[in-house]
């Protein structure tokens, strides 16, 4: 990487100057400000109802589901791994509640469990999905990206499986809560994602695991080396992006009140998921990236998105166009952030 | 050859003594599921041995392949919901060299020969939408939550209600969404057009059944609810539901049942080698009649889709794509309605307290 | 923060190994080794590259568990493998190959799994303080808070060992720690070994530099072939003693000694190499217009402290760094910035300093690393190569430098950290170089295939007439030279031109004492 | 001082050549065979119809597309890369064929060039995407995970833009030449796909251009300064998988006589090309697999595919049951592989 450093940005360093090295590192999760607020500016151009309330917090509400997926994914790839299922979780798993929850003649299982119960079952099935998985890659050295492929199949089947195919539509308001209520002017689901981002954000900053996640990702041999339980955090934070996912699939569940087979695999979120993360300085190799750029990421997507439809860009082209924009994007904050955004 | 797997499975639907392969594209929408159901119940009555349904995804290769499997397994006519109108032809030659009939269920074909079309015309449900909305809206803003528009579906149903209501609706501006299907961003999308225009919209139109249940509380949280027109379509139970709740205003009854048993009943029909022509007496129509698309033509069952509101009204709008401009409605009280049929079936089309209420 | 308990406390070795085995696929690594480190001695292993050093360290470190044997600490057994952490409590451990976490700061890698701080949490203030403390003990200004990644070679062995020794185990292993010091970083260590042995602490000292083990060891072990041969108190045996049990009776007398050959150089040749006034940033040690010539067999030593551009002077020369100031020549050809590529079209043979980065690919076998800068001579005219063609130009070469692998087409990544280099050598001098760019070439290697390798630098510029910039720290190195120059800050301080060199006036003029200027306004 | 070695000192080479490293790479490559026999005698008990040279046929041909794709992603993935776009281009490319020939009334561009003519354009906008992915991933540093999503998303867009969201069909018979044609009872794709597949493995062990692959997948760093051109084969590779992926959406296409706007990203094939190469063996980590490897994936995920169709599981499940077969075949392959085929 000192390849092609500047002179001043290496006598800076040499001279072990610190402004310079945070800099470099705030730079990295800083490169897509500027371009979110080029976006914003464009945003009030395109239409006078982007820069309003209304708007941002509509935005918000659409990204959170995204955003509590994209920080179980984060913390996947920081430990090296890379966890597909996350979206057959992020559908199955609000399925199972659900289906948990309602009449037979809904679709259900025809228990018609207390709407809480069912949904820490939810929970419990996602930890489990992620203990197999992380049995799976972990004591088992399957490959963890065609390991999760097949596991994603799978639970898009099961989602499937369980409603012959049906969606669970009016769902009890205790399922919808998280995706739909409001709290003042705020999403229950904004407010619950901000506060999943900045937790995890902390813990990784401050807490020792948090600290040994980044260590198992940039040198899994040297983590173990140096006493590290490298297996049980690796395994461990499956299992918490597993939970993640299927919070985030409660809330996009509960933002539509229904619960249909598409959600998660169908709709193959998991690229949006990656897209967020990676747009947000989290690296695919491991032991780089945190909550800062991972929400910069997801806040990015959201924009686009919102733009776009107020845009009212031809049907036919607006697909083209957002890839665009979205490479755009990419390039600008590529530009903006110089040498601490190379790969 | 005899297939082994015909009487394991659920896909088999009973044993019975005329085999008939089903390749379907969808199986995962209200609708399809529906029409899954009643293609199983239909078989024991017409003692029909079903092989499949299979699933091509979004793969046209993968069900040309899968038809001639089924071909190869026996089956005496095949019921497929082809990918699209024009990527059936090589199936539809083997189906042929093998003197097995196709019959090709809700999507037109436009390559080569089918024994008969089973489908209402979407063109019919955009034109039915765009009447009962131009009939109600002068200006302001309507939603158009549009399917996929590479299904010969989703296109009609957008062409035609553009059409019509750029020719009956003029001072109206209309939002476009295209949405491939996917729920989610439909209600996306319609959240983003209210909190854009408020009260400036008038109505949304849906092309299928399953945004519903995300955008009546958008309308609630807005206090929108029964201020804004809701057009959808399907006609599946909770429609039903909210149609007699006031909470949506119409939807377009697509027959799942008359689907699923004509498009049964014609491949028992073709098994049999009878016989049929335009101008017969048809299932889910009137009369058999030819349609054509892309210069090639099928005999085709233009099953009749209800257009349901809460009570029976007509409308008259100038017509588009050589179509009638004018519609009769259907009450949401009709009990023949597949909906109802259908949610009467499962403990009624409001068996709960619709959250979404 | 080197928790000293008394020795007194010590009764019976601190470590014991008894009957280790290990094999790997083909390769019979250890064969039944004893070992035993007492509380407040400090044991030196050698043995020749491959010989099994490294693997008995990583099962006494719990990194790989033994087909058979025991391992045991003042007397009790050894933790399960899977209980790392106690392992950790016991025994600290400097590997070989580095164990750095690149993403992660100084700092953290210092206090990798044992951060400071109260509940589990980290006390980011602490932790800087304290690393910032140790570095500045090791002499390190740098700052604590620089990702490992920007570190040198040299810097991320300082971060290790100061984990190592932080961590306040009474066992120390140091599988080659010096292997890429500096002398006063490498007395340092030393000083601080002394420290650790007086207050009780065990040590096993690799290395393949004898007078170290000398330096600071009470006992010494010779291992060969994956056996214990010998293990005496270093009183009790000389230089030649311990080499002869590393190599084998047989073996010894074939150990030739690298002996100084004159120039062939004529004045009126010109130069192989020309560098004007060159200058390149570097986070290894900027150039600040450096000029220098190699004339056709001329072997030119460069050598410098720590940042003072050595090894950036080389990988400008040889294509692997840009510079932004002043030209280079290849046989009077201008080379241009940061291209590898061509610089191997117009000559250079690079030896880099950093194997385990530029050396080689880990995945693939000796014969294709070694043969892999010869590929358009090797393959045909539409480029298709036959892998027996490959082992046949590799083959000489790997039994020249006494390559120790399972096959010639054995993954490096398998191969001993020695056998790792010397494919590195093996892959820049196989193309026959007009110009070879060596980055400290002998790290790692042992005694007997150093001087090989040497002698064989020397051979190759005699012979072929190839030119030899052979940028090291290690003086000794330098022997074979016909001229040494010496850089400071990235500039040409003075130059040596009279062999043998003065060590000590070497040293002195790498920290930038003696008056002597710089030729001709070179370092303008 | 190399000089060439003695005959004798090779032949001693050769043998000295360590059988484990050879058995090592074998099994690694061989593992997915006993698994891909099980199918085979499983399908057999499913349906008869399955060992019939129609069916084998059939299932050639099905995978003769996926194979031909297969093949580009895993060059990419040699050199470290990874490149999402291929599905774009997989569905572009024939569709931009298609509409380059056939008359504006059949949503062509009206412009109804010779076939022939229209292919080779495709194959230049195929080479054109690839470097342009490669020049921002290799030259501008960006993230090529990233890079290639928001390509795919472009091209995707395009693919629908320019018909209006409609399907080309009547495609010429040049044009479907590729897909459908047989010589004798072997369908020419089939054909075309096995010369890919070999001539690809030969290039990439005997050439060495090939070799320089796995070096730079392997360390980039070492293979530069080892004087490998490492910016131009990375680029070139881009280019390839490009093509290859071209080639494989006008097999497809010329199957169906017809491009539907939802070939390659829609029906999101790019998850099945990944699958089949990483349960083939191809390292996502780059320098590691090869042909072989790759091949015995596609034929796997071809053979579940067709013996599911055959089985009869009720089609609500049947996609769960496909994902869990994959499953147990990764298992068996890892348990027969062992460590060889350990991660
Ligand atoms: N992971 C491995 N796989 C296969 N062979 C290995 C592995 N690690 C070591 N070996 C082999 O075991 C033998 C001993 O290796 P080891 O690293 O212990 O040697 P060493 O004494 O440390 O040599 P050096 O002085 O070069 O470091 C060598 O022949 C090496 O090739
Ligand atoms: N690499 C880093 N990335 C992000 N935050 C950091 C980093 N290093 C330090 N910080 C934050 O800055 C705070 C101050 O760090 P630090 O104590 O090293 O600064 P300092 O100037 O050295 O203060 P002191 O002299 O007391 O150590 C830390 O508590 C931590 O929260
Ligand atoms: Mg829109
Ligand atoms: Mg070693």
């Amino acid at each position: 990487m000192t390849g092609t450093a500047s002179r001043a940005e290496v006598e800076a360093v040499m001279q072990g100057r610190s402004a310079q090295a945070a800099a470099v590192s705030l730079l990295r999760e800083a490169a897509l400000l500027p371009v979110i607020v080029l976006l914003v500016v464009i945003g009030a151009f395109v239409n006078t109802a982007f820069l309003t309330v209304a708007n941002f917090t509509g935005i918000g509400q659409q990204v959170s589901a995204l955003g509590v997926i994209v920080v179980g994914e984060s913390l996947i790839l920081l430990i090296g791994g890379m966890d597909l299922s996350l979206e057959g979780t992020y559908g199955l798993a609000p399925m199972v509640a659900a289906w948990l929850m309602v009449p037979a003649a809904e679709y259900g299982a025809g228990l018609r469990l207390d709407p809480y119960l069912a949904m820490l079952i939810m929970l419990l099935v996602a930890a489990l999905i992620g203990i197999i998985n992380g049995l799976l890659i972990v004591k088992g050295r399957l490959n963890g990206f065609i390991v999760t492929l097949g596991m994603t199949i799978v639970l898009a089947g099961i989602q499937l499986g369980i409603v012959s195919g049906n969606s669970i539509f009016n769902t009890p308001a205790a399922f919808n809560y998280l995706g739909s209520a409001n709290i003042g002017t705020l999403p229950v689901s904004l407010i619950v994602t901000v506060v999943v981002f900045i937790g995890t954000g902390l813990f990784l900053r401050y807490h020792r695991t948090g600290r040994a996640i980044y260590a198992v990702g940039g040198n899994l041999a040297a983590a173990r080396a140096a006493g590290i339980k490298v297996d049980r955090i690796r395994i461990g934070v499956y299992v918490a992006g597993s939970v993640l996912a299927a919070i985030g699939g409660l809330m996009e569940a509960g933002r539509v009140s229904a619960v249909t087979g598409q959600q998660g695999y169908q709709e193959g979120i998991i690229f949006t998921v990656f897209a967020a993360a990676v747009i947000g300085g989290v690296s695919l190799r491991g032991g780089r990236g945190n909550m800062v750029g991972a929400a910069s990421g997801v806040i990015l997507l959201g924009l686009v998105q919102n733009i776009m439809d107020l845009s009212q860009v031809s049907n036919y082209w607006i697909e083209a166009v957002t890839g665009a924009v979205i490479l755009v994007a990419l390039v600008l904050a590529r530009v903006i952030g110089g040498e601490a955004t190379a790969e | 050859g005899s297939s082994s797997g015909g009487s394991s499975g659920g896909g088999g639907g009973g044993s019975g003594t005329i085999a008939i392969g089903v390749d379907l594209t969808y199986n995962n929408t209200a609708f399809w599921a529906a029409y899954i159901n009643y293609e199983k119940q239909d078989a024991r009555q017409l003692h029909v041995k079903l092989i499949g349904p299979l699933l091509a995804a979004a793969n046209a290769s993968l069900q040309n392949q899968q038809i001639e499997d089924l071909v190869n397994e026996g089956a005496k006519a095949v019921i497929v919901n082809p990918e699209t109108a024009t990527s059936l032809g090589p199936a539809i030659s083997y189906a042929a060299a093998h003197h097995v009939k196709l019959i090709s269920v809700d999507t037109i074909v436009g390559v080569g020969k089918v024994y008969m079309v089973v489908r209402a015309s979407n063109l019919l449900y955009g034109l039915d939408a765009c009447a009962y909305i131009s009939s109600k809206v002068r200006s302001g803003y309507v939603v158009d939550l549009e399917g996929d528009l590479t299904s010969s579906n989703g296109a009609d149903r957008t062409n035609a209600f553009n059409a019509c209501m750029a020719a009956n609706d003029p001072g109206v501006k209309i939002l476009k969404e295209p949405t491939v299907w996917v729920d989610g961003t439909a209600v996306t999308d319609a959240q983003n057009a209210f909190n854009a225009y408020g009260s400036k919209i008038k109505a949304v139109y849906s092309q299928w059944s399953s945004p519903d249940t995300g955008l009546l509380p958008l309308l609630k949280a807005k206090h929108l609810t029964g201020k804004v027109i809701v057009v959808s379509d399907d006609g599946v139970p909770f429609e039903m539901c909210d149609i007699s709740r006031g909470l949506i205003s119409a939807s377009q009854s697509q027959p799942a049942n008359l689907y699923a048993y004509w498009a049964l009943k014609y491949a028992v029909d073709a098994a049999k080698g009878m016989a049929l022509k335009p101008g017969d007496a048809g299932g889910g129509a009137p009369k058999l009649q030819m349609i054509s698309y892309q210069g090639d033509s099928n005999l085709g069952d233009p099953i009749v889709a209800p257009f349901v509101t809460k009570s029976a009204q007509t409308l008259h709008v100038t017509g588009v794509d050589g179509l009638s401009g004018d519609v009769t409605t259907t009450p949401v009280t009709n009990s023949q309605l597949w909906g109802n049929v259908y949610g009467q079936a499962h403990g009624g089309v409001c068996s709960k307290t619709a959250a979404a209420g | 923060m080197t928790a000293a308990q008394p020795a007194a406390t010590a009764a019976g070795p601190a470590v014991a190994a008894a009957g280790i085995r290990k094999r790997f696929g083909s390769t019979q690594a250890l064969r039944g080794v004893d070992l035993a480190l007492q509380p407040g001695r400090c044991l030196g292993l050698v043995g020749r590259n491959g010989a099994g050093k490294s693997t008995l360290v990583s099962i006494l470190s719990g990194i790989y568990a033994a087909d058979a044997g025991t391992v045991s600490f003042d007397g009790q057994p050894a933790p399960p493998l899977g209980d790392i952490g106690a392992w950790r409590r016991r025994i600290a451990t400097v590997y070989q190959h580095s164990m750095v976490v690149p993403p992660l700061t100084v700092a953290e890698n210092v206090f990798l799994a044992r951060q400071p701080g109260p509940a589990g949490l980290v006390d980011w203030g602490a932790m800087h303080e304290q690393a910032r403390q140790l570095m500045q003990e090791w002499g390190f200004g740098i700052d604590v808070r620089l990702p490992c990644a920007q570190l040198t070679v040299e810097q991320r062995q300082i971060v290790e060992i100061a984990r190592a020794i932080a961590a306040g185990t009474r066992c120390l292993l140091l599988d080659e720690p010096t292997a890429a010091l500096e002398r006063d970083a490498m007395q340092r260590l030393f000083s601080r070994v002394r420290q650790l042995t007086a207050a009780g602490v065990a040590v096993l000292y690799i290395s393949h530099h004898l007078e170290e083990v000398f330096e600071i060891c009470q006992d010494v072990t010779v291992i060969r072939d994956g056996e214990i041969v010998l293990t005496a108190p270093v009183a009790d045996v000389s230089r030649d003693g311990l080499v002869t049990a590393m190599v084998g009776p047989a073996r010894a007398a074939a150990a030739p000694a690298a002996a100084r050959r004159p120039p062939r150089t004529r004045g009126h040749d010109a130069p192989r190499l020309v560098v004007d006034r060159v200058s390149a940033p570097s986070l290894r040690g900027s150039l600040r217009g450096v000029s220098l010539q190699v004339r056709p067999g001329e072997r030119v030593g460069v050598t410098g402290l720590l940042s003072a551009g050595v090894a950036t002077l080389a990988r400008v020369i040889a294509g692997a760094a840009a510079y932004d100031g002043g030209r280079v020549l290849i046989d009077g050809a201008e080379l241009p910035p940061g291209r590898p590529d061509l610089a191997l079209l117009a000559g250079v043979g690079y030896i880099p300093e950093d194997r385990q980065a530029e050396g080689f690919i880990p995945l693939l076998g000796v014969a294709e690393n070694t043969t892999m800068t010869v590929v358009d001579r090797l393959a045909g005219r539409l480029g298709w190569l036959r892998p027996r063609a490959r082992a046949g130009a590799a083959a000489p070469l790997a039994r020249r430098l006494a390559i120790v692998s399972a096959g010639l087409d054995q993954p490096v990544g398998e191969l001993s950290g020695g056998n790792q280099q010397k494919v590195t050598v093996a892959r820049a001098v196989v193309r026959q170089p007009r110009l070879i760019v060596a980055v400290t070439p002998t790290r790692g290697v042992d005694v007997a295939a150093k001087s090989v390798l040497l002698g064989d630098l020397a051979e190759v510029t005699a012979d072929t007439g190839a030119g030899l910039l052979l940028a090291t720290d290690e003086l000794s190195d330098l022997d074979i030279c016909d001229r040494v120059i010496v850089l400071v800050r990235g500039m040409t301080f003075t130059e040596f031109s009279e062999p043998p060199f003065d060590r000590e006036a070497l040293i002195a003029a790498t920290e930038g004492i003696g008056s002597r200027p710089a030729p001709g306004g070179e370092s303008r």
